[in-house]
């Protein structure tokens, strides 16, 4: 079916109707939170029967995945349906029916790098919420050069045997499955030598132990290896090409978290949420920083939406997804940092008279650090947009 | 609304441009231009009014090209990157989108002529340091059938070269009323009115404009006496967001200069663009230029789309644009040393340029509080 | 006025404070208490009394070392270094310059135990979310010949391990009115005085004091009735100069744990210190601090020499520490990467205290306006 | 004569008659500018009799160049002597009797490295304004590498010959001498082959000409040298070193520029002078920048003060005269930006109802770039004094 005007109006009046009937009433128009979210996988445990029903009936059409082939689950919109699912979800404020890690990282990686058996064995039970993905990209010690992989993988002739160490795997500790960086040629210069490998969490040698922030309880994990054997048909695309599977993925989880700037506050002007707090607003300084902040805040929601339609338009974002993930992220640090001010001594406790802020505030100072540092990502656009010489 | 990328008419439109200033407005004719005393060179305003760039917002019947706000910001931004100096802001933008909101036959004349290049408006709104119509003293008074114009005006951008000058005085009321301010269409050559053109740093044509009991009659009132600000208000704002869109052309201009300096020029035996705290402002002025292309884009989106509810995205333009050309001036001088602070190279220009620009129709301050209003703070 | 280099008395008193706070008084022993939901560690505090820095600001006669606010401020600062936590600046600075302004026999007593670390006192002025003195809603009602004192106060320092409380509360006028306040200096265990400790991000204690008609004498007033900010301001001031201090050690704190960092952590098969933009905004910190340090300096050679004028230097020697540890704890977490978010590591600690302290009496904009009114603006 | 309490009362109480008695009273309590300075040299006018009498009586007691010296034309003060003296003057609101890089710059680097014929040569002549020398560092192309000498002094047995070009010499088109950092070996690493050399700007082959700025007309001049003879004994300390001799010089000019911060605007609050500009302390962006730039004028003016007194004590400031350079030339160019937006529209003419703010502004933009740049600073400090390291 083309995408013709007419086909279009009528997918939107059909995709509006089956959202109406499908989404329960109840889902809907809540803010988001952990509590509203739907992880799936092995041990999940629905909070309401009205998510269950919702993800059943998304499961049902493969809305997922929207833009997935049918064969895997999705439902093989394309670009133009999917905008409109997504116009439409706003509209009728439905929250996604399942978020994971699979949906957003390892199904595009499998999709572009996988064989037929890994596409087939995978991407169908993470559409249905089966199997819980996370992510094994970092390692102690490595930090922003997540190139230098001291994970190792080594060729066992029938098997891998892994052995090394993990950080910052969010959810590690209730995921199914990992895909990871491991090395698999320790002579070959850094960024040769790194493959990307799946494995099943329950397999023996595979431990974690969550991570204590600054900000508190946070999802992160250690995951430690410990002469795991992985079957050699979970390796994804070349042996010792993975880094090309990872520059790929690292341009998503980029668009993501700095897309994190512009749906906080519900939506509300910064100025309002300091209105609130009576009096704050008195303060030339509060109110010069409220005005800088709404004003950079404004116009970045504007650079989110002209780079979504540049990228719906079919023209890459690229190395620019860089300056998203940079500018979001810090602009969300400056936002906190402001509110912090605006509700002084009121604000200070871990839980106070205007909730979490302060865990809030802390846990911010992480978003410029996590998916590449904003420092990395500066080195990105200096080298790669402008295109600045390195001697 | 329609997307913020630009259309293929609006890409073709910007090579145009793009072209034109490149070829025929180079920084070194603003260079000449002062070195002359000239505020523009008339040449290129006619072939401007040749492309049909002073017809970008005169309507087809006219004999303008309407092509919007969004077409108009994309001139002025391009303008902007090579600091080309003439009268389109006051005259193909603020005088032509007020004069549409007329409906005299006067003002239909009056944008045929602007179309064609034959006529140069200024817009006489400002007494003080700052942007505030409504703080407007300058006093109207009735005198028969008509009026007599009294006071000064000052910052008149193409003050001294225009030929009609739109005029804001107080029919009513006290300075600092919103109410009471009428809008008048008056020739420049008026008895009474003097012109002193201000020697401003761009080099740009800024006049104080006195008037000693100037007659005006009726007939040059433009829309309801007592109520000017209701036609002034779309003209100022189509002003200020193609003010916005030349400040990042300058902005953009002032980038690009400087990272073609970086990667050319040699110290310590490395290329400077190589250092890394170099690089890292250079993407950072990168990525607010981005951000405010967003912004800019969006006001001309809006200006065309649903024009009564503008204020927000073109003082958000406004504000953004001013701060990103403020930096991208500050750190085009620093990082070309010493040399960007000779007069014989051209980034100093562009810093002149940009304090004027910022300041023209409200400057950051001014903007960033109308974007708070707006947002209800 | 005397110079701003330190005397060597000055740099001893500092060398050994610096050795104390190391040894003694590591961030390892924040964290430790922290754990075991303990405020500070009482034998640190008893080990401070010994060695007189419970009687810096206590004259001679009362016991005390009596060794004035550049002193007080220069172990204020060691402690900030590595955020030793005690009652210091609530009782030792505040309550110690407050109480020596009263000439009683009862207030030389306090002094003495102060000076003896036996005493724990706390200050119970703000009942808002920013300092405000002059806010004080507070009542303390005449009652035959005491008070009767009802209300909320919060951000109490040390308010819950306190064992005497100074209170301001309104015996005239309403909240706002800088008149009509008065001092008492109250018992914590006194019936109808609730004390509830916050759980503050900088494990700390801040308590919030609830008033049930709460009796007090006229003995437990301190100077006059409706004058109390006369005999307070010293202490308040004191007290502001004391937590800049400590800011600026918090600020080199975190920057001395971020650069040693910078020198030992490779990536990229480099130091990161090398690389140069991190090189130029650590550059950039340490100049920050300097300038920083020689406010402080300043404003206790101020409190020491001519306090009667000291608002201007305290209140610059606050803004600037303020401003200086919001940069410093920043930059350390940023600087620190992945590991700097992790509570395993020490500088999140630096970046929580950094934040408390600058509300503490007053935040970066309450003393910026004080320095602006007393320069005229 | 010892430094004790009692000799430095006298001191004092002496220093405090003799500039009452010799500092006509027209010269006091006016406004440091172009027109009050008295910078001496073979075309010297003076724009009237006060000045002649002023800088002859100082000249008669050593005190054009305090701590020089008397044989050198000094007074020969002690360090606390002197500081008394600056404070009697600025007390009495006296100007300096004459300014001069010879006094500033030259001086100290010939009473360091210079021979006993140089300094009897020289010295004198300077304290007495009657040679005015300028300063011949910077060279096209070579920017904040100062080291990049092109310039050369080829050794032509009795005599150097030198070829070249220099830039940013202030005011050689009204100096007599120059002092230069010349090439004279080609094939040694860049730090080591430059020398000192003193040229008289009558030899032949020297011309000049002056450099327009964003800002308007300037001091500074373009220098040409097309085969400039030069004896042989106007080359100071060793030959090759030169550096040794540049590094010792840099630190005072460094020392100059960003005290420059301080004395600003009069020694008027920022905010009393924007308090005059009606209006526009209303603006909560104004209002807070101003604050922000009072805070830290303050700060920075102790700061001076602090490294003052430490100097004068006797402990040297070495490298952290890096960060007086760079906080005060930034410093000072905040406070312009923020008068020019205060300013509006009134403050944008070349010469306007405020007078020359806007030059001014211009010219405060050079301030982070000579005497060495911002980043140059900020190198320094980050290499010597917080001791980073280079890889």
């Amino acid at each position: 079916m083309a995408d013709t005007d007419t086909a279009l109006d009528a997918f939107r009046a059909d995709i509006a109707q089956w959202i109406e009937t499908s989404c329960p009433a109840s889902l809907r128009n809540r803010p988001m939170g952990e509590d509203t979210m739907v992880w799936g996988g092995r041990r999940w445990q629905f909070k309401n029967d009205a998510q269950k029903d919702w993800l059943e009936a998304a499961i049902a059409r493969g809305m997922t995945a929207p833009r997935w082939p049918t064969e895997y689950g999705g439902a093989g919109l394309s670009r133009a349906q999917e905008k409109i699912y997504r116009e439409e979800m706003e509209r009728l404020s439905a929250p996604p029916p399942l978020e994971s890690f699979g949906l957003w990282m390892l199904g595009p990686a499998l999709l572009a790098f996988g064989n037929e058996e890994q596409k087939m064995q995978h991407l169908p039970p993470i559409t249905r919420g089966e199997i819980r993905w996370c992510q094994g990209y970092s390692e102690p010690g490595a930090g922003s050069d997540l190139a230098n992989v001291q994970t190792r993988a080594e060729d066992m002739g029938d098997h891998y045997l892994v052995n090394g160490q993990k950080i910052w795997t969010s959810y590690a500790d209730q995921a199914d499955w990992i895909f990871a960086l491991v090395r698999t040629d320790r002579d070959a210069p850094k960024h040769l030598g790194i493959s990307f490998l799946l494995m099943d969490m329950d397999t023996p040698g595979i431990t974690t132990r969550p991570i204590q922030l600054i900000s508190g309880k946070s999802p992160f994990c250690e995951t430690f290896f410990d002469n795991v054997r992985v079957p050699k048909e979970n390796l994804v695309g070349t042996v010792n090409k993975g880094w090309d599977i990872a520059k790929y993925l690292l341009t998503h989880e980029r668009e993501m978290i700095g897309g994190g700037a512009r749906g906080l506050l519900g939506g509300r002007a910064l100025g309002q949420v300091l209105g609130d707090l009576e009096g704050a607003m008195d303060d030339p300084v509060i109110r010069a920083e409220a005005m800088a902040c709404e004003v950079n805040s404004l116009a970045f929601a504007m650079t989110m939406e002209r780079y979504k339609d540049r990228a719906e338009a079919g023209q890459g974002v690229g190395n620019a997804s860089a300056m998203l993930k940079y500018y979001g992220t810090e602009l969300n640090k400056r936002r906190y940092e402001l509110l912090m001010s605006a509700g002084g001594s009121e604000v200070l406790e871990w839980d106070g008279p205007h909730g979490a802020l302060a865990p809030e505030w802390l846990r911010t100072k992480a978003n410029s650090i996590e998916g590449g540092t904003s420092e990395v990502m500066l080195d990105i656009i200096a080298k790669r947009v402008l295109e600045l010489p390195s001697r | 609304m329609t997307s913020l990328l630009e259309t293929e008419d609006e890409v073709m439109l910007r090579d145009a441009a793009h072209g034109f200033v490149t070829d025929s407005a180079p920084v070194s004719k603003l260079r000449a231009s002062r070195d002359a005393g000239r505020a523009f060179d008339p040449a290129l305003w006619a072939e401007m009014a040749q492309m049909g760039w002073t017809g970008v917002l005169v309507p087809e019947d006219c004999g303008g090209a309407d092509m919007g706000h969004r077409a108009a910001g994309i001139l002025a931004e391009e303008m902007g990157r090579t600091l080309a100096a003439s009268p389109f802001l006051s005259t193909a933008v603020v005088a032509a989108t007020t004069l549409r909101g007329v409906a005299t036959d006067r003002a239909r004349d009056a944008l045929g002529k602007i179309a064609g290049g034959d006529l140069i408006y200024a817009l006489a709104v400002d007494e003080g340091r700052k942007h505030a119509p409504d703080a407007t003293a300058m006093q109207a008074e009735r005198s028969g059938n008509g009026f007599r114009l009294s006071g000064v005006k000052t910052f008149v951008a193409d003050g001294a070269s225009a030929d009609r000058v739109l005029v804001l005085a107080r029919t009513a009321g006290a300075a600092g009323d919103a109410q009471g301010l009428t809008l008048f269409d008056i020739d420049a050559a008026r008895a009474g009115l003097t012109r002193d053109r201000l020697d401003t740093v761009d080099a740009r044509d800024h006049a104080r404009l006195t008037f000693d009991t100037v007659e005006a009659t009726g007939d040059d009132v433009l829309g309801e006496v007592n109520n000017g600000m209701a036609i002034l208000q779309s003209g100022l704002r189509a002003g200020q967001a193609a003010m916005a869109a030349e400040l990042l052309g300058v902005a953009g201009g002032a980038y690009a200069m400087t990272v073609g300096y970086l990667k050319e020029r040699r110290q310590f035996d490395r290329t400077i663009g190589s250092f890394q705290s170099l690089q890292h402002r250079a993407a950072h002025l990168w990525a607010e230029i981005e951000v405010t292309a967003s912004a800019i884009a969006n006001a001309g989106r809006v200006l065309d789309e649903t024009p009564d509810q503008a204020q927000l995205a073109v003082s958000l333009a406004k504000a953004r644009a001013a701060q990103t050309a403020d930096l991208a001036v500050r750190e085009g001088v620093q990082m070309h040393g010493g040399i960007g602070m000779t007069d014989a190279y051209d980034i100093g220009f562009y810093m002149k340029r940009a304090r004027v620009g910022t300041e023209w129709l409200g400057d950051y301050g001014y903007h960033a509080a109308q974007v708070a209003a707006a947002r209800g703070f």
